[in-house]
């Protein structure tokens, strides 16, 4: 399941609510990314996408988490539009029979997602606004799966 | 032809989307790019070769010599940073 | 966060407990382990633990997560007692600045956790019924820490 | 001394705690699940050599040289499968 929406929404739900009715399923590995305050210093983070191709791409790396392990069901579900710090940004869920198939693909779909999915961060900071750069980390995480 | 600007691509050029008709001996993608910064400061400082910009053809990530017509849906943004 | 219950919990409820308020931590990785059907022949899981050793062992876990990496927090919850098909028994999650740190160290917790605290699951099946053994891939699993 | 069985210990000996009075030269924890194997058939069932069961002394996991006394909480139990 892929949703992209503005308005906030419940990790936990969400998480609950793809964990239900797939009784063959021993094991749900998650990631949620939260907006961090910076030290007090982030303000808001706005998340700019370009509607169409980020569903689709999403669409793409979920098609390829089944492709490379056995699932039974992922969530992917990004937020965009302006946050507040403690804000829930992302959410990757992933049902597996077991849990070393679960977690290895709830980090490629993170990993992927954060760099090959047309996504954008701006940061409005006490001390300055601007664009997100992709991080040297983040570039290397995405490698790893190539 | 159809061109969307992204994330400070956008914020540079000014606009978010634009109706452009290139002429017509331009064929790719990356031809496209250069054409389009010249059409102005904010153009110039969103597209200027060296710029780490990339590229879409109808929702898809495109390399510079991917070919183009006036009917695709062009876009241009910085690398991604989502998640 | 340790706890050790007889009741059913809410996963996502209790991951949304660990995210609140700890506005400097970007990233929430979770596992949860639910009782899988076996293909409808399950009918019970119950979850046995040894009172007070149990508890012990599985705070030195969450200490040596806290040793090894940079954690904001950290929440261990294992049911114990009789359990349906469907229904959480474990729940690992880890709340870090950055995903990599969280995802690390949810997969140590519950590899540990699986081979190193004193739990024993018995199953109920329409087949029979009895201990389940220690499986070789979570030996394997829990080694990768050593 | 209290001794706390589980699993399919406890199942075996039909009994999940015990008090015992062990003769006083038995001095580690090996030397007592030998003599509690030799109490009768379920004790034998749960504890004789061989059998894939772990120890505990005062809830930490202990090796069978490990020194035991009249004031302590012994366990037996097989490989944890929890989670």
């Amino acid at each position: 399941m892929i949703r992209i929406q503005t308005a906030p929404f419940d990790p936990g739900a969400e998480l609950n609510h793809l964990a239900a009715g797939q009784s063959e399923a021993g094991a749900l590995a998650s990631f949620v990314g939260l907006v961090r305050d910076e030290g007090g210093r982030l303000i808001a983070l706005t998340l700019e996408h370009y509607p169409g191709m980020a569903e689709r791409l999403l669409a793409e790396i979920e098609a390829e988490a089944h492709r490379r392990w056995s699932l039974d069901a992922v969530t992917i579900l990004h937020r965009v539009g302006r946050m507040r710090p403690g804000e829930a940004i992302v959410l990757v869920g992933v049902l597996a029979a077991h849990r070393a198939e679960a977690f290895a693909a709830c980090e490629f779909v993170i990993d992927r997602l954060k760099t090959g999915a047309p996504f954008w961060k701006y940061e409005d900071r006490s001390d300055g606004a601007g664009w997100v750069e992709t991080t040297a980390e983040d570039a290397e995480r995405a490698q790893r799966w190539e | 032809m159809t061109i969307l600007y992204f994330s400070w691509v956008r914020d540079r050029i000014g606009l978010g989307r634009e109706t452009a008709a290139p002429p017509p001996q331009l064929a790719t993608l990356g031809q496209l790019r250069l054409w389009l910064a010249g059409l102005g400061p904010g153009h110039a400082a969103a597209l200027s070769p060296g710029l780490p910009v990339r590229g879409a053809v109808n929702q898809e990530l495109a390399a510079p010599d991917h070919p183009i017509g006036p009917d695709d849906e062009i876009a241009f943004f910085p690398l991604f940073s989502g998640g």
